[in-house]
C-alpha cells in the first residue's frame, strides 16, 4: 500500500550544527498527483525521487534539506491553493515535479508573483518555456514539443507515411495533434484524417473502425492516461496491429505499458527522455529507487531527482538560496547526473538532453516484469527540444 | 400533472418564526461580521476567502433545497460556469472585477433559467438526476469550448482594481471586498427566505398539490427560486475565480455538485447557518487533509452516510433543537 | 336556489395502462347544492375528483365550469376560477402554524408576487382576517400552533379554514369525514352546512349518514360508471346501488 | 458504392453494431436501477460503484484465488449482490419511511466510499484483465471485424435481460413483485415476507450491476472511476425512458447506444452529450419519459 503522509526529511541538521559553515535550510516542496491518473508516474515516488537527490547531494555541504509534499489532485485550483499556502505560510522555496499542465501552469504563475522557484518535472506542456516562460521556472523532462518531433519524425523516417489521428477532444489533444501533424507533414508524410473523441472516453471503438478504414499506416493517438490505455487495448481488441497499421502513442509513460501488459502493447512506438535500462548508472540508480518504491522509476520521478540535484548544486555555488541568483547559476552551470548525463538549462527555462524512440517488446523477448522497451533510435539533445528561438519565450528576445 | 409531494425532512427545527430578523439571528450575523472582519489577522486570508465563497455558494443551494424543497444535483453548473464567465469578463474583456462578478452572476442565472425550466417538469429523484445530467453536459461543453481554455482553464485571471480604483493585488484588499460580497449575498438569502416570496415557497415545500389547490402556479415559482440559487451560486463561483485568479474544470464537475449537497446536509438543510458552518467544515478538511489524497473522498463519503443515518438535522439543525430556535 | 349547473363533465373518461379507472362519466351539478358522490371501494370516486380539478388529465370527455370549457386548464388556474378542491388526506402545511395555513391562502389575492426582495412583514396585513377564519372553525386558541401537531379532526377545520380562505364558489371536498370521530363528524357537518348557505359543494364521501344528512342529490359509482342519481331517498332504494354495495361487502 | 449520408453501408452497420453493444451495458445498467426504483423507490446512485466493483471481483477471483472469466460470470454477481443485501439491511432499509432523496444522498455517499477505496488500494492506472481464450479472435463479417467478445457481450445481455423481463412479468414471482410495488400491505398479506422480498431485489438489482461490469472488465481497463461517468448517462437513459417498465428500460437502453453509436460516426465531438441533449428534447415533449406512467 502507498504510503501517505509528509515526508520530512531533515538531514544533516545535527551533524553539521558545530561546524562553522553558515547553514543554508531548503525547504523543497513536491506538488504532485498522489491519487488521480498521474500516481503512479509522480505520486509518492517523485518524493522519494527527491529524497535520493538530497541524500546524494551529500549532508557535509551546509545545507539542510526538507522534502514536504502534497497531492493537487490534477486540479489547478488545488494546486494553486497549496503553492499559495507553501509559499506564504510555510516557507517553501522550492516547487518541484507538477504534472498536468493546468496545473503546473497555475504554479508557474504564482511561483512567479512569489519570486520563488519551480522545478517542473511532471507536466507535458511546451508553453512553460515558450509564450508562459517564467523566469523562475525550469522544465526538465519532457515536453509536448519533443514527444510530437520524437515520435512524429521517426515514424515517419521509418516509413509511416499516412497517419489518421485519435484526438482527445479538448486543448491538449488538439495542441497534440496540431504539433505531430506538422512535424509529419515536413517530414513528408501525410495526415488523411482525424476524429475529436469525447474526453473523458471508455469506447473507442468507433474510432478505431474509422481509423482502420481510413487505411492509413500509423494511428497517432493524441490523448493521454486513461484514454490512451483505453484506446491501445481495443485496439489490439480489433486486431488493427495484426492488419498491419502501427499505433504511435504520442504521451505514453512506462507505467502504463507496464499496466497494460505486452500482449496488448507490444509493437507500440514512443518517445522519452529516460528509461531505467539505458545504462549502468540508470540502472544502479534505478535499483534503488525500486528498493524504496517496490517499482521502477518513470521519466518524470527520475527528472525530479536530476532537477533537485541541480538545484542543490546551484545552492551551494552561490552560498545562498536567493532565487534569482539561483537560477542564473542553474542556467550557467552545465547539468550532470546519472540519469540524463550532461545536459543545459537554456535561457528559457528548457532542460535539454538525449531523448529516445522505444518499441514496446514483444512478451517472448522480455526478460522480466519491467523489460519492456527496446530502443529504435537516440534523438541527440539539440534535436530533441524544439529551438530556442522557435518557442517564442519572452525571456530570448 | 403529477402530484407527488417532495416532503423532505426539512427543517425540523424551523418552527414559529416572528415576522422580521430575530434578535438572535440579527446577533449571529453581527458575530459573523465581527469574525470575519477579524479573521484575516489571525487566519490566512486566501483560506478564508474560499471558506467564504463555499459558504456562499453553500447557502445558495440550500436557499432551493432547503426551502424549496428541490434537490439539484448539478450545482456546480452555475457556479463554475459564473466562474468561467467571470475570469474572462476580466481577463479578455477588462472589466473591473465588480462587474465581472455581476457578468458571471448573469450568465449563472441566465444558465439557471434555461436548465431549470426543463428540469422543474420532472420532480423529486428525477429532479434531481436531470440537473446532474445537464450540470455533465455544461461540463461537456466546459471542455470543449475555445474561450474555457479546456482542462487548463482560464489563468491568470487579473484581480483588477475595484471600481476601477482600489488595487486588489494585495490579499487584505481583496478579502475585505471578498467579505463584502459574500456577507450582501448572504444577507439577501436571508431576506428571500424571510419575503412573501418565501412564505410561498414554504408552503411548495411542504405540500405542493395543496398550493396548487389554492391556485399557485407552483412552477413559476419553483423556476423563479432555481433561478435566484443559480444566481447566488454565480456570485460565489464568481467571486472565487477572481479570488484565485483562476476557473478551472473542478468548478463545473460533478463532485462539486456532490460538495455543495454535503456541505448543506452536513450544516444543516433549511437551516439559516448551517450551510455556512458546513462549508467551513469541508473546506477545512479539504485544506488541511489534501496530503491524504483518496481519504478526503472516503472521509467525505463516510460523513454523508452518517449525516444521512444519524443526523439528518445537520449540526446547526442539532443545536437549534437543543436551544428550541430556529437558527 | 337556482337551478342552473354550475359544473358539468360529459363523457369523462380516464383510461389507465390495461384498466378503465372513469368510463364515460356524464354529471351535473346544480349551482347552490350540495352534490355527494358515492360508490364502493375502486369505483373511480377519487380518479373521478382528480379528473374535475384537472389533477389528472382525462382520456376523452369535456369538463365546463360556469359555461366554460376547462377541460385543457391547469389545475392552479381551475382554482382561481373559484373552483377549489380538498385532499383526501388532510392537506395542511405541516411546519407552519394556524394563523399562517389560512394566511397563505389569502396570501393568494396579492396575485403572482415573486417579491422576494420584500419583508414578509407585508403579510401582517392579512393577519386579522385569518383569525377571523380561524373563529369560525374554532381554531383560535391553535392559531399558533404548528398545523403538524394539531389532532386529526382540528387538522380537517384548518384545512377548509383554509379553503374558505379563497372564498371560493364551489368546493370540492375528498372525504371529508374520513377517519374521524363522530364528534368531530357532527361539527364538521354543520360547518359544511353553513358554508354552504351561498356556495355550490361536491364531495365524495364514505360515511352514508352524512351523505344522507347533508346532500341534496346524490351520484353513484361503480366500476368507473355512473350507476344511479338522485336524492338519498331515490337511491337508497335502487336495486343496482344496493347490489354494488352488497356485492362488494359494504353496508 | 453508393454512400449513406457520405458513409459507406457496411461501415454504418459495423457502427451500429458498436452502439449495440455499448447499449448492451446501458440496458443492464438501466434495468437494475428501474427493478430497484420500482420496489424500493430509490434511485441507487451505488449503481456505477457497484458495476466497478463487478470487474474488480472478477479480477481479484482470477488473481487471487485463480477463478477464470467464466467462473466470475457466475460468482461475481452473487457476491457483489451480497454485499448490496448487506448494505440494504444495514442502510437502506432504515431510510425507506423518508422522503426518496435521502436515499439518493445516502447511496450517493456509498458511491464515495467504495470508489475511494478502490482508488487507494488499486491505483487508479486501471488493472488488465484478458478476454479469456475462448472468446479471443473474431470474426470478419465482411463489413468490418468483429471481435467474438463484443458479440458475446450482445448476447449475453440481451439473454439476461430478456430472462428478467420474463420472471419479472410473467412469474408468479415476479407477480409478487409488481404488487408489492403497488400495495406493500396487501401482499404482506398474503404472507409473502415483503422486507426479504426488498432485500432480495436490491441484491437482485445489484447483481445485475456486477454482472455488467463482469462483461465490460475484458474491455476497458478495470479500474476505479469506470462507474463513476457512466453512472450519469445511465441516469440520462433512465429519465428519457421514464422507468414505467422492465421492457420500457430495456429498449432504451439498446436504443440510446445505437443513437449514439451513430453519432460517434457522423459528429464524434457530439457523441458524449447526444444522450443529454435527446433527454432534454424528451423532458419538453413527454415529461414523464418514453415509457413513464402518467404522474
Amino acid at each position: 500500500m502507498r504510503k501517505t503522509g509528509f515526508i520530512v526529511a531533515s538531514l544533516a541538521g545535527l551533524l553539521m550544527a558545530g561546524t562553522a559553515f553558515a547553514q543554508t535550510a531548503v525547504k523543497i516542496g513536491v506538488l504532485n498527483d498522489r491519487s488521480g491518473i498521474y500516481a503512479d508516474i509522480t505520486g509518492e515516488g517523485s518524493a522519494v525521487a527527491a529524497q535520493m537527490a538530497a541524500e546524494d547531494f551529500g549532508t557535509d555541504k551546509g545545507i539542510t534539506v526538507e522534502v514536504v509534499s502534497a497531492d493537487h489532485q490534477n486540479k489547478p485550483d488545488v494546486g494553486s491553493n497549496i503553492a499559495r499556502q507553501w509559499y506564504d505560510t510555510e516557507g517553501v522555496d522550492v516547487i518541484a515535479d507538477v504534472p498536468t499542465s493546468s496545473v503546473a501552469l497555475a504554479v508557474n504563475d504564482i511561483t512567479r508573483e512569489k519570486n520563488k522557484i519551480f522545478l517542473n518535472s511532471g507536466a507535458a506542456t511546451s508553453d512553460l518555456t515558450g509564450s508562459k516562460c517564467s523566469p523562475n521556472t525550469v522544465h526538465w523532462t519532457y515536453d509536448t514539443w519533443q514527444l510530437a518531433h520524437g515520435t512524429g519524425g521517426a515514424m515517419v523516417a521509418a516509413g509511416g507515411k499516412t497517419w489518421f489521428f485519435l484526438t482527445a477532444d479538448y486543448a491538449f489533444g488538439h495542441a497534440l495533434e496540431r504539433d505531430t501533424s506538422a512535424v509529419v507533414t515536413a517530414a513528408g508524410g501525410e495526415v488523411i484524417g482525424s476524429v475529436k473523441t469525447p474526453f473523458p472516453g471508455t469506447d473507442f471503438s468507433s474510432f478505431l473502425l474509422q481509423a482502420q478504414a481510413s487505411g492509413a499506416q500509423v494511428i497517432g493517438l493524441a490523448n493521454a492516461g486513461g484514454d490512451t490505455v483505453n484506446s491501445m487495448k481495443q485496439a489490439a481488441e480489433f486486431g488493427i496491429t495484426q492488419a498491419g497499421q502501427s499505433i504511435a502513442g504520442l504521451l505514453v509513460f512506462v507505467n502504463d505499458i507496464h499496466a497494460l501488459g505486452l500482449d496488448v502493447a507490444q509493437g507500440l512506438v514512443l518517445t522519452e527522455t529516460f528509461y531505467w535500462d539505458l545504462n549502468d548508472k540508470t540502472r544502479e540508480w534505478s535499483a534503488r529507487f525500486e528498493e524504496k518504491t517496490g517499482k521502477k522509476p518513470s521519466m518524470i520521478q527520475a527528472g525530479v531527482y536530476a532537477s533537485v540535484l541541480h538545484y542543490l548544486k546551484a545552492v551551494e555555488a552561490v552560498g545562498s538560496k536567493d532565487p534569482e541568483a539561483v537560477m542564473a547559476k542553474m542556467k550557467e552551470m552545465p547539468t550532470d547526473d546519472p540519469l540524463f548525463g550532461q545536459g543545459v538549462v537554456r535561457a528559457d527555462g528548457r532542460k535539454t538532453h538525449d531523448a529516445y524512440l522505444f518499441r514496446v517488446k514483444k512478451p517472448a523477448d522480455s526478460k522480466g516484469p519491467w523489460d519492456l522497451y527496446e530502443t529504435v533510435a537516440t534523438i541527440p539533445a539539440d534535436k530533441a527540444f524544439r529551438p530556442l528561438a522557435d518557442g517564442g519565450c519572452p525571456l530570448v528576445q | 400533472m403529477a402530484t407527488q409531494t417532495s416532503s423532505l425532512d426539512l427543517s425540523r427545527s424551523a418552527g414559529v418564526e416572528a415576522p422580521g430578523m430575530p434578535a438572535l439571528h440579527m446577533w449571529i450575523f453581527a458575530g459573523l461580521l465581527l469574525f470575519g472582519l477579524v479573521a484575516p489577522y489571525i487566519l490566512y486570508p486566501v483560506f478564508v476567502m474560499k471558506v467564504l465563497c463555499f459558504a456562499l455558494f453553500a447557502c445558495a443551494f440550500n436557499l432551493l433545497l432547503g426551502f424549496g424543497g428541490l434537490l439539484s444535483f448539478g450545482h456546480a453548473a452555475y457556479f463554475g460556469s459564473a466562474s468561467y464567465v467571470s475570469a474572462h469578463a476580466a481577463k479578455v474583456w477588462g472589466l473591473t472585477p465588480e462587474l465581472a462578478i455581476l457578468t458571471g452572476t448573469l450568465a449563472a442565472a441566465g444558465l439557471g433559467l434555461a436548465i431549470g425550466s426543463l428540469a422543474i417538469r420532472r420532480q423529486g429523484i428525477y429532479f434531481a438526476m436531470v440537473t446532474l445530467a445537464f450540470a455533465q453536459m455544461v461540463f461537456f461543453f466546459s471542455i470543449q469550448a475555445p474561450f474555457t481554455g479546456g482542462e487548463d482553464g482560464i489563468q491568470s485571471v487579473p484581480r483588477g482594481h475595484l471600481f476601477g480604483l482600489i488595487s486588489m493585488a494585495p490579499d487584505r484588499n481583496l478579502y475585505f471586498f471578498v467579505l463584502a460580497v459574500v456577507f450582501i449575498g448572504l444577507l439577501v438569502i436571508y431576506r428571500i427566505i424571510h419575503s412573501p416570496f418565501g412564505q410561498v415557497l414554504k408552503g411548495i415545500r411542504d405540500n405542493e398539490p395543496r398550493m396548487v389547490s389554492l391556485g399557485y402556479r407552483t412552477r413559476r415559482y419553483k423556476l423563479a427560486v432555481f433561478v435566484l440559487s443559480a444566481a447566488l451560486a454565480g456570485v460565489a463561483g464568481a467571486t472565487k475565480a477572481i479570488v484565485f485568479q483562476l476557473a478551472s474544470l473542478t468548478d463545473v464537475y460533478w463532485t462539486m455538485s456532490g460538495e455543495v449537497v454535503l456541505m448543506t446536509l452536513l450544516g444543516g438543510m433549511g437551516t439559516v447557518f448551517g450551510p455556512i458552518l458546513g462549508a467551513a467544515v469541508i473546506v477545512t478538511m479539504q485544506n488541511y487533509l489534501a496530503t491524504f489524497g483518496d481519504w478526503v473522498t472516503i472521509g467525505q463519503g463516510i460523513i454523508f452516510v452518517v449525516a444521512v443515518m444519524l443526523f439528518r438535522e445537520g449540526i446547526v439543525g442539532v443545536l437549534a433543537r437543543i436551544i428550541r430556535r430556529p437558527l | 336556489m337556482s337551478g342552473d349547473t354550475i359544473l358539468e363533465a360529459s363523457g369523462l373518461t380516464k383510461e389507465f395502462k390495461g384498466f378503465v379507472a372513469v368510463a364515460n362519466v356524464d354529471l351535473k351539478v346544480r349551482r347552490g347544492s350540495i352534490h355527494a358522490l358515492i360508490g364502493p371501494n375502486g369505483a373511480g370516486k377519487t380518479t373521478c375528483f382528480n379528473l374535475l380539478t384537472k389533477f389528472l388529465q382525462p382520456t376523452r370527455g369535456t369538463i365546463r365550469y360556469n359555461g366554460r370549457d376547462i377541460t385543457a386548464m391547469q389545475p392552479a388556474d381551475i382554482a382561481r376560477l373559484g373552483l377549489v378542491r380538498s385532499f383526501q388526506i388532510s392537506a395542511v402545511f405541516p411546519k407552519m402554524t394556524a394563523l399562517e395555513n389560512v394566511r397563505i391562502a389569502l396570501q393568494r389575492r396579492r396575485g403572482d408576487s415573486f417579491d422576494f426582495w420584500r419583508s414578509e412583514k407585508v403579510l401582517a396585513a392579512f393577519n386579522d382576517e385569518a383569525a377571523a377564519l380561524l373563529e369560525d372553525v374554532g381554531l383560535t386558541e391553535f392559531s399558533a400552533t404548528p398545523a403538524g401537531e394539531l389532532p386529526y379532526g382540528r387538522k380537517r377545520a384548518l384545512e377548509i379554514a383554509t379553503t374558505l380562505a379563497l372564498d371560493p364558489e364551489m368546493l370540492l371536498l375528498d372525504e371529508p369525514m374520513a377517519g374521524m370521530t363522530q364528534e368531530d363528524i357532527d361539527r364538521i357537518s354543520t360547518l359544511i352546512r353553513r358554508i354552504a348557505a351561498n356556495r355550490t359543494i361536491f364531495m365524495v364521501e364514505h360515511n352514508l349518514s352524512v351523505v344522507a344528512s347533508l346532500s341534496d342529490r346524490i351520484t353513484v359509482l361503480a366500476r368507473g360508471e355512473v350507476l344511479a342519481e338522485g336524492d338519498y331517498a331515490v337511491v337508497s332504494k335502487d336495486a343496482r346501488v344496493i347490489e354494488a354495495y352488497i356485492g362488494s361487502g359494504h353496508g | 458504392m453508393f454512400e449513406l449520408l457520405g458513409i459507406p453501408p457496411q461501415a454504418l452497420f459495423g457502427q451500429l453494431l458498436l452502439g449495440l453493444i455499448n447499449g448492451s451495458f446501458y440496458a443492464l445498467l438501466s434495468l437494475g436501477l428501474a427493478i430497484i426504483f420500482g420496489l424500493l423507490n430509490i434511485i441507487n446512485f451505488t449503481h456505477g460503484a457497484q458495476y466497478m466493483m463487478g470487474a474488480f471481483v472478477a479480477w481479484m477471483l482470477l488473481n487471487y484465488v485463480g477463478i477464470p472469466y467464466w467462473g466470475a460470470l457466475f460468482l461475481v454477481p452473487v457476491i457483489v449482490g451480497v454485499t448490496g443485501v448487506v448494505l440494504e439491511r444495514l442502510l437502506i432499509s432504515r431510510l425507506y419511511h423518508l422522503d426518496h432523496l435521502y436515499g439518493l444522498l445516502l447511496t450517493f455517499g456509498l458511491a464515495l466510499i467504495i470508489t475511494g477505496v478502490f482508488r487507494n488500494q488499486y491505483g487508479i492506472s486501471g488493472l488488465p484483465y484478458a478476454i479469456p481464450g475462448q472468446l479471443s479472435g473474431g470474426q470478419n463479417l465482411g463489413f468490418m471485424f468483429l471481435p467474438n467478445y463484443r458479440g458475446w457481450v450482445v448476447v449475453a445481455s440481451l439473454v439476461v435481460c430478456l430472462a428478467t423481463w420474463f420472471v419479472i412479468e410473467k412469474t408468479r414471482l415476479g407477480a409478487y413483485l409488481r404488487a408489492a410495488t403497488e400495495n406493500p400491505t396487501m401482499v404482506g398479506a398474503f404472507g409473502i415476507n415483503v422486507p426479504r422480498l426488498i432485500t432480495l431485489t436490491y441484491g437482485f438489482g445489484v447483481g445485475l450491476a456486477a454482472f455488467a461490469g463482469v462483461l465490460a472488465a475484458p474491455i476497458y481497463s478495470v479500474n476505479p472511476n469506470m462507474g463513476a461517468d457512466v453512472i450519469i448517462v445511465v441516469f440520462a437513459v433512465v429519465v428519457i425512458g421514464g422507468m414505467g417498465s422492465i421492457l420500457g428500460s430495456i429498449l432504451t437502453g439498446f436504443g440510446l447506444g445505437l443513437v449514439e453509436g451513430l453519432t460517434r460516426v457522423f459528429y464524434p465531438e457530439g457523441s458524449a452529450v447526444v444522450i443529454f441533449v435527446i433527454m432534454a428534447i424528451v423532458l419538453l415533449v413527454k415529461p414523464a419519459g418514453l415509457f413513464g406512467r402518467e404522474a
